[in-house]
């Protein structure tokens, strides 16, 4: 990280530790706190260039407010609007790049990506006109729906006929997702729609990242503060090695996450950030006890984002099904 | 895979389904208003078939079942998924301290009530400063006119928050050093002096309670054993509680033939191994308890069957989430409570020393 | 156990610690010992009936003797030979009973069972008239072989033409393995053969559950007399809790293999016993430290046992694969 | 997954392809008399070629490659199964310490021998009292005209049985404790008064050996660093040896492939995600040590990867041996030397200790 990066985190780690309330975001109608969201725009974490009204950041950073947000489990609309930012850049339409990016820059205008199959077909074999899609990021509160159809991508606005969206909560309350259903709305094509499939994967890896290097640390702090048998019981050695694994087990995942640019690596560390955040939250649970299932505390909250991340942009399985397919003998 | 089962066994098996496959039904949880009351009245139901503390004597509501038929009787009520036991922690923990340590008034006072769920009890072992640690507790029983007044602080009180009645230990001699000076006491919940307040689960659901209490009073026929030999009483519970009663195979065995369907129905190849694992980690328990039923059930033994059951709950629903994607309610209640099985009861940190020092003799 | 079965135990053990040189057993001729298997003869670890010269032991006394030739890893027929036993018992011939079981029980005829299967055809859908066998216990010093094709058992003389016996060395030393090729040879049919699988797998469980008791037996003693930074490296917690893990897993695997009685609960005991080996293997290699790569410490013939028992009667994925298809919904 | 490599490095990539590409033959085994002679043939081909020891300076027989360049180097070797490196010892672990510590002598006359093979080095750490607790160490250098005096024990080391000289700790002042007063030392294998017994490895040939020292003289100029700071010294070679410098990615990236393959000429949908998982697990090693190069390559961080790899590198080795049943040759090796390496250089116990006590700050 260079001093300009490190000086991005430490603002986004200052202004999360003031104004982040995960709890209460959850609640709002948004799903998020929509002031710590100008908040973070105005800082610049969205990376959009400067001549569509942003703040020139490139992934690199907007990653790193990612592993922030993860760290906290800030509900937040940075990973599906890094998506569908990149996704809009991707068509070359500078026309729609200065009509949208600078609301999206600023924060006053929320996009959502939903990618759906072009080959989808009816029972008849002819094209469906109807697609349907769950677990869009904030795709029932979005204001602007960007569309890939697998070769274009489409503005359609979410407010007329033919464009159902409903909020669908799962186990993670800290994350706005939506199914939608499109039934033929009117819609604009915007340009061509490459495969963003790893730039997905990269930022979410971060997020996870973020979150399971934060579950160490609370249980690092936690196992040093609880005293049993007149000792604390960070310093039983079963323990100790228990938090050693996990610590390899997190700087292995940011590796891997940091490494995530193209689709084999990216493939590689939605696996194993996964099965690391998953592995690190299911510790920290066992390791603080008691304590850890009850509600107040946030050890189920990471756990559950564990769980719902590794679902996200496909499950584990999927990927390693589509890295078996990949792998060819040396 | 079938047990070699006697006559008599086969027909109380055969009673026992027959009873099951005609009241089984679904409950609201147990850990709402609603759903405590409904599994209250499931217990009376049990009761009145004599089915809710089949091994126990009869004259307590029982039947003089041996452990075999009441293994034979888990097996069954898992198996139709029957509903959780709101009297578990009476039944389970506090009954057999009841019939080693308890006097004879004390059983055919709490025993029937309790085989009825006429009183529900909940435990009462943890504090803030004492989770693994029971010897270190700080609540405290001050001897007074007929009895006793208990003052502190209970946590993770399970069942807390809609029962009746308490058991625990309390430090009844201050100058007497962790494990001295401690002494086993049940309480009325509703007694004066007694604040309980619910803690919410990760569903928002008060699986535990805090309980408070401020000069509770509590008559001399309700310490259980000798006064300052709590120690000793509570660990014949605490073994009880690792150990085989609580954790019949036939609860993992039915979890584990639910894992199966579900991956008949999601057949993720990259899964199966996990899945058989799995099930055959179920048959394996269920092996190991039908084959140890001549060895005690308590002693540094039932630490081994602590840290099996309980890693392979967590193995179990664990598949079960990764097959199904996302939690199904029917696999929720199940998942957190697999969650805390290598918590309570003594952490399997715990149950590691124990087995360590006390079966394999390595120094400490 | 009854008080028989125990002095029975004691009276192995203490016939083992005697006699029983595994190194020394594993280079003669016919990889045992000869002597000491007519001294386990004339104890009578065979379960033959007295009618037919045996001592009546059953089934379960004849585990108990694997139990302890497991935990010494001494090379043995019993394995074999108790299979065989089994399946001749089976025909109801008993005029061949009469004729075999005597010398079998007195150590002086060494009997082993091929398996060939009926179904085997040749590219023109003909019965094969060549059948070959490999993993075949004591196969090329056995003094006769009983060949089931699946729904007869055949009595064989293996000194004659069309009979092929090649001694085949595996990973695992000190357990004698053959490949029987048979090519029409002369053959007298005793009876029907019934499947008697599960005898196989739980007589190995016996034996696989033996010597995991012994590697954790080893490890133990080991950690406790080796010293490192002032302390028996026993009292160090993180091995403690690894040793108690494999406690956990020997008891178990104990009582899937006594339970072995069917084919479901045998290959339930065949997975969970080949699994529990070699974690115990494996552990003790790396609990043992450098001393346990040496060809003089006997880790490493554990290890290649657990790895070699493992693939006997079928491997532990061929067994989960048969038990997916056994298990049917509840 | 291609790296995002720089001209230069691509031109190298390129030249090393080639040149393994027409030398690189089949071996016979490292442990074995005659495949020593081998492996000490094939390292002076490397050498000819200035391939082997490609981040040396020039001056020594190096080209002084940069980090990236010796990774890259290290993927093509073992992407084509080039032979193990006989000079391993040297190379990686008392190379190192003399760039550090050794003086301008010492590495003039040392290391241009090392690069050529013409010496090839054994390691002289553990003792039969003293295996991850080097402290501990009871072997002695006694001071005398011109030199030392070495008498003790020295085991487990590698290579020993067929090398020519070896490196280790001594302790030259009985009466300092533990960490005081040990001297590093070179001596030779074939000096009077040294006795080297091969130890059997489990397939019986000699990849250890114990060296037996009864008042061995070293000269002065053998000293490495300060008498009496070898501690200090020898903790700079042990960190060497847990960390990058021995366990290059490239190698499991290799026999990752290896693993797949198998797995496609065997495809056991059972064993597949552990075919997937050990291949994700070295892309991760690959993937944590190019993106790590920035940092030293030195201090506790290397616990983190000495545990890493050396799991990975079992975990590789058991899923091939699954997938195959029985231990084919081309495996063999590799399986010997990954069931060591959780043990040597530091058990992962004690490197566990270290990432809990220096990188998480938990207490003792």
């Amino acid at each position: 990280m260079n001093s300009e990066q490190l000086a991005l985190r430490s603002s986004v780690r200052a202004l999360l530790a003031k104004h982040s309330d995960v709890r209460k975001a959850m609640e709002l109608p948004r799903g998020h706190d929509p002031d710590l969201w100008l908040r973070l725009c105005d800082i610049g974490v969205l990376p959009i260039p400067a001549e569509y009204g942003g703040s020139g950041a490139s992934l690199a950073e907007t990653h790193i407010v990612l592993e922030e947000l993860g760290r906290t489990l800030t509900p937040s609309p940075l990973l599906g609007a890094t998506i569908a930012v990149q996704a809009l850049l991707a068509t070359g339409n500078d026309e729609a790049c200065r009509r949208l990016l600078p609301g999206i820059a600023a924060g006053t205008t929320l996009a959502a990506l939903v990618s759906s199959d072009a080959s989808e077909r009816d029972a008849q074999g002819h094209r469906s006109t109807q697609t349907s899609r769950s677990l869009v990021l904030d795709g029932d509160v979005a204001d602007v729906l960007l569309v890939a159809d697998g070769s274009s991508l489409f503005e359609v606005s979410p407010d007329q006929p033919g464009v159902s969206r409903v909020h669908t909560p799962t186990m993670d309350p800290t994350r706005r997702l939506a199914r939608i259903t499109l039934t033929g709305p009117a819609r604009t094509r915007l340009g061509p729609a490459p495969d963003l499939g790893h730039v997905a994967l990269a930022a979410l890896a971060a997020e996870q990242v973020g979150a399971a290097a934060r579950c160490l640390e609370l249980t690092v702090s936690y196992t040093k503060g609880r005293v049993q048998f007149g000792r604390p019981i960070a310093s039983f050695q079963a323990l100790q090695h228990r938090m050693a694994d996990l610590h390899v087990l997190v700087e292995t995942a940011r590796s891997a996450a940091l490494a995530a640019t193209d689709p084999v690596s990216a493939a590689v560390a939605k696996v194993y950030c996964s099965e690391a955040f998953s592995k690190v939250a299911a510790e920290m649970i066992q390791l603080h006890g008691g304590i850890a299932i009850t509600w107040e505390h946030d050890a189920h909250l990471y756990f559950k984002r564990a769980h719902g991340s590794a679902q996200l942009f496909g499950s584990p399985a999927e990927h390693v099904r589509r890295l078996t397919a990949m792998l060819q003998p040396a | 895979m079938d047990l070699d089962l006697d006559a008599e066994t086969l027909e109380f098996q055969a009673e026992v389904r027959a009873w099951l496959s005609s009241h089984v039904r679904r409950l609201s949880s147990l850990d709402t208003s609603e759903g405590f009351a409904e599994h209250r009245a499931w217990e009376r139901e049990l009761a009145e078939a004599r089915l809710s503390v089949v091994s126990w004597p009869e004259e307590f509501g029982g039947r003089d079942a041996s452990l075999l038929q009441w293994l034979v009787f888990e097996e069954e009520y898992h198996s139709v998924q029957a509903p959780a036991r709101v009297s578990q922690n009476g039944i389970f923990l506090l009954a057999p301290t009841l019939f080693t340590f308890g006097t004879d008034e004390q059983r055919k006072r709490l025993l029937p009530a309790m085989a009825r769920a006429d009183e529900v009890w909940a435990q009462a072992w943890s504090e803030p400063e004492a989770g693994s640690d029971l010897a270190s507790l700080r609540s405290t029983a001050v001897q007074c006119e007929g009895g006793w007044l208990l003052r502190g602080q209970k946590t993770w009180s399970s069942r807390a928050a809609f029962a009746d009645k308490a058991f625990g230990l309390f430090r009844s001699d201050p100058t007497a050093s962790r494990h001295k000076g401690l002494t086993y006491l049940m309480f009325d919940l509703k007694a004066p002096g007694v604040t309980v307040r619910p803690i919410a689960q990760l569903d928002g659901e008060p699986g535990f309670a805090e309980i408070f209490l401020d000069d509770v009073f509590v008559p001399d026929r309700d310490v259980i054993g000798e006064p300052g030999d709590g120690w000793r009483v509570a660990m014949s519970t605490a073994s009880s509680e690792r150990g085989l009663t609580l954790r019949s195979p036939g609860r993992f065995v039915a979890a584990a033939s639910r894992l199966v369907s579900l991956y008949r129905a999601n057949p993720d190849p990259a899964l199966r191994d996990r899945v058989v694992d799995a099930w055959i980690g179920a048959q394996a328990y269920r092996l190991h308890t039908f084959g140890t039923l001549a060895r005690p059930a308590s002693g540094p033994e039932v630490s081994v069957t602590k840290v099996f059951w309980s890693e392979l709950d967590v193995a179990l629903h664990e598949t079960a989430l990764d097959l199904l994607g996302e939690v199904a309610p029917e696999w929720r209640d199940g998942w957190l409570f697999s969650l805390a099985g290598p918590i309570y009861a003594g952490t399997n940190e715990i149950q590691r020393n124990v087995i360590a020092e006390r079966l394999l003799g390595l120094p400490r």
